[in-house]
């Protein structure tokens, strides 16, 4: 296994670390396995916590800030955090108005944040959860465990967060951030396989000359495997799953994201990619984000998120924000 | 052979120390299960909740049986983490909240435990039986356990009986199609392969069982 | 070969246009392969305009924007520009008081930048250039082509920039660049090759639990090979190398740079190292960036840039900026 | 045979033509030998120049030879990148100067513009004989198309000897230590490989050899 690392058990406190070093505006609580907002908690404001797995930095210790979220809690490696973290966060972000749980669709991180609620509400701190579940690639029905969360979040996070940092209540930072997820769809691509420190060798195999369809973002294999394909044809099967899904109407904010192992150069071949697809279906693109955002340690791959937008949103869209990873206004 | 017909503390602390030692030594392959159809942490999971559990318990011994299955799943609770970890903790908490605070436990309280421990697990994870998870080791060993004890078995008896269900549970699971969990993903493509967590719920039923040996401590014949 | 392209030959203007799209607040001139502020030429302001082979994305595209770079010439992949892109991006930016050229150490980019200052200066237009070479794992002496630019040069596009933008005359802000450049020292390590994609193979053979040390931005092989080891001991086998070169003095810009195909989280635990052993040293961090900002494709591996620094420089550094890349301030 | 006395533009053209086809053909050899010490684009970098000059030469095709290589010179130059497009394409600007605007070139004049071009690499440059550059194939190349003459040979047989000192300058670096370019970062590590720019020089001199074979357009006995 090659990577930059001490050991694999040591890799989420030894990163947290890193991010306290980089980012001393942060509070890093290496015992309780938070990071916080140094000006948390805000009188008033309404509070902003996620978390789930590591493995998908800058998700979603770098989106932690000012006009995002005010607290993240990093699980191990691929792994959902654990309630007494998110209730750890709960207590550190409350400023009286409340509490969103912003929480990607995957059982453990369903559960776990559905028994830390129960200790919050123990605590007396109301609490409102937003279970983000964008990825088309899963059938949501009754008999699955329903659309996974990926680069939604990234929406869901900036968006409920500006709104909240605007002095906005609960109940509607809440619905802003389900209104924002319902508008949100997304598809990836995996051109090889992650290997997680623990395991040390790549999660499946994917054959060269072959690409796996319908990824998620822990290793976990795909829809359907094919075979590889110019960036023009795959950004067209990426769309034609999402827009699906999400038919249009009128503009769109569009994440193309990077799952970590796969160069900046190719995101933006993407993108013009997508641009193309996207004018000729007569889809305006009204902002981009290229890079990545939500990735999956080092796989090579990229993911495709649309999220209908509207005045409202695209305000909240360009509001200031200052994380690691996002940052723009200040 | 003696009858077991009390269960204390003794008994769980040792069947703790079973299921510490057999998680981790099972650990690998609890993680290989979940590498085709799941992210390839099961084994991680458990050996880190175990690890954690077997600590707490030594750090603050608890006095009765019901204590330390609380103690157990609290830990595991807030060490696990992922799917497994709300699951299994919260069907050890309910576990011991069903046997109260007697300092010993009669073969059929211990079935009342096994069935809210199973109930637990399905209200929170809202699992079917026949959905590819641990339910599908856990339900047939609570029903395989009373159905012993009701044919008139002992507790050692209906353990035995407990354990070899949910293996056979485990088994039974490649064929199937998951429903719920991170496998479910999969659709078609996780059908042929052994749910993970059933494989777990197996392991630590058969450390039950083992926990319940002649001559093992806490049992009717075993040291106090 | 697997990677989200086209074709090996359209790759530069096809993520060329994906940057239009992704930053509509550049000028990308895909006739001219130049990438330049909307702003320019402002009267009166130095401009600054560098460039080099492609496959570093962010650098120097990225870079492009208030505060740091007024234009950006990309070459083909790891291949310098022509001394035309760079005229033609120096005519684009020059507000009358002249125009700065980053040029990195590489015997391409020197000999293209001289031919290019030759055209403008021809054409009427003052112009003087940096050359970058920070990087330790090359001799600098009579007998190579010097020390190569690598991370450094992140450093002198922003310090410099930050200069030419508070209205700093061109000889001003070359000196600074200058001293920037020499302040700076870098050491790189690769975990893998890249794969350039008119090559379509890893550039050298790198086996399993081996690293590469002291590697360049193009692929290149490096300085020595040896056994994997843990991120600590990296960590200071790439110090060591630097502080040889910059003995230690006062507070230090740290840069810990990704090569493409390193998770985020890997270089936070190499900055938790690099924190560890620098403490010890005695030598104060003032400022910190993580990230992936001079890559080399896919390569997975990590730089360490050391820049040491004044309240003068830390007030450059702390200036507004806003690019694609590096954004803060506004 | 009959001897080259004079060379004009269509042997010039020629040379152009057999160069962009050996170019080429030779360019996965080219980019082949800059991978152990370089970075694997030296074959590319002079096919994607050559391609350019053709069209330059095709789109406004010059009268006299000098300003037939003054066009691919400043079209490698801007086009190339690299380090091989800034020398390449100075070398040929100046061999092109040298020739001034005659419509026909003597041998002893073609002389003067092979050495202007070495010059012009080891200026731009900065690389000594023996640094492991295209100056250890084009400098032995320039001095034995001069001994060549001064012996009394034809222009052919001194290209012949050209080509052949310039292939034996490029195997000869072999063994060097890389002083310039990308390859002195390897240091000793550069020992052992043939340089990529040496290798392509004297393939440009073999086609210079090669357009003043009997009977070839632009040489005495060919076609006007
Ligand atoms: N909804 C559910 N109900 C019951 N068991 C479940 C459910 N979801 C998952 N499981 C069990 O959890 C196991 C996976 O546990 P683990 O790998 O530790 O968590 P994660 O899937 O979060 O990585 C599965 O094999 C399955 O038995
Ligand atoms: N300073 C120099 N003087 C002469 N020739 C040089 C010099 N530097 C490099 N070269 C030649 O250029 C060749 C490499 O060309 P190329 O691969 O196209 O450019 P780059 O090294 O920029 O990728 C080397 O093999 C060498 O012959
Ligand atoms: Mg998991
Ligand atoms: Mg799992
Ligand atoms: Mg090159
Ligand atoms: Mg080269």
């Amino acid at each position: 296994m090659k990577k930059l690392v001490n050991a694999p058990d040591r890799v989420v406190p030894d990163a947290l670390r890193g991010l306290a070093v980089a980012h001393p505006e942060l509070a890093v609580d290496l015992e309780a396995r938070i990071v916080v907002r140094r000006d948390a908690p805000r009188a008033g404001k309404v509070g902003l916590v996620s978390g789930g797995g590591s493995g998908h930095e800058p998700l979603h210790t770098g989106f932690v800030g000012f006009g995002m979220l005010d607290a993240a809690c990093p699980g191990e490696v691929f792994t959902s955090p654990v309630p007494d973290q998110m209730a750890s966060a709960t207590r550190a972000v409350d400023g009286g108005a409340g509490v969103l749980h912003i929480v990607k669709n995957y059982t453990g991180d369903v559960l776990n944040f559905r028994l830390a609620a129960e200790l919050c509400e123990d605590a007396g701190v109301e609490v409102r959860q937003v279970v983000v579940d964008d990825d088309v690639a899963v059938t949501d029905s009754l008999y699955t465990a329903g659309r996974r969360g990926t680069g939604a979040t990234l929406f869901v996070e900036k968006l409920a967060g500006a709104l909240a940092e605007s002095g906005a209540p609960l109940d509607q930072v809440a619905a802003t951030a389900r209104r924002v997820n319902e508008s949100s769809r997304s598809f990836g691509v995996a051109l090889t396989a992650c290997t997680t420190p623990a395991k040390g060798s790549p999660t499946f195999d994917l054959p060269d000359g072959q690409l796996e369809l319908g990824i998620g973002i822990h290793g976990e294999p795909g829809r359907e495997r094919r075979a590889m394909m110019p960036a023009a044809e795959l950004a067209e099967v990426c769309l034609d799953a999402v827009l699906a899904d999400l038919p249009p109407g009128g503009p769109v904010l569009v994440l193309v994201n990077g799952t970590g192992g796969t160069p900046l150069q190719e995101l933006y071949v993407v993108c013009a990619e997508v641009d193309r697809i996207l004018r000729r279906r007569g889809v305006p693109i009204a902002r981009c984000l290229v890079g990545d955002y939500v990735t999956s340690l080092d796989m090579a791959g990229c993911s495709l998120t649309l999220c209908r937008t509207d005045d409202v949103l695209l305000r909240l869209w360009d509001a200031p924000v200052q994380t690691p990873a996002l940052r723009w206004g200040r | 052979m003696p009858t077991v017909t009390v269960l204390d503390t003794a008994f769980f602390r040792h069947w703790l120390e079973l299921a510490v030692d057999a998680v981790h030594r099972e650990s690998p392959r609890l993680t290989e299960l979940d590498s085709p159809i799941g992210d390839a942490d099961h084994g991680a999971n458990l050996d880190r909740g175990f690890t954690a559990a077997a600590l707490a318990v030594r750090t603050e011994p608890p006095g009765t049986p019901g204590e330390l299955l609380v103690t157990v799943g609290r830990t595991l609770v807030s060490s696990v983490g992922g799917a497994s970890g709300p699951l299994y903790g919260t069907a050890l908490r309910r576990a011991g909240k069903a046997l109260g605070d007697a300092p010993e436990v009669t073969p059929p309280e211990l079935g009342e435990a096994l069935a809210a421990a199973v109930n637990a697990v399905r209200e929170l994870g809202g699992a079917e039986p026949g959905d590819k998870t641990m339910v599908d080791a856990l339900l047939p060993a609570s029903q395989a356990y009373t159905g012993a004890l009701t044919d008139g078995g002992s507790a050692r008896e209906a353990l035995a009986a407990a354990a070899e269900a949910a293996l056979a549970g485990a088994e039974a699971t490649v064929p199937l199609l998951a429903r719920k969990g991170r496998a479910s993903y999969l659709g078609e493509r996780s059908i042929g392969h052994q749910d993970p967590g059933a494989t777990s719920s197996a392991l630590l039923l058969a450390c039950l069982r083992d926990a319940s040996a002649p001559g093992a401590p806490g049992t009717e014949a075993g040291p106090r």
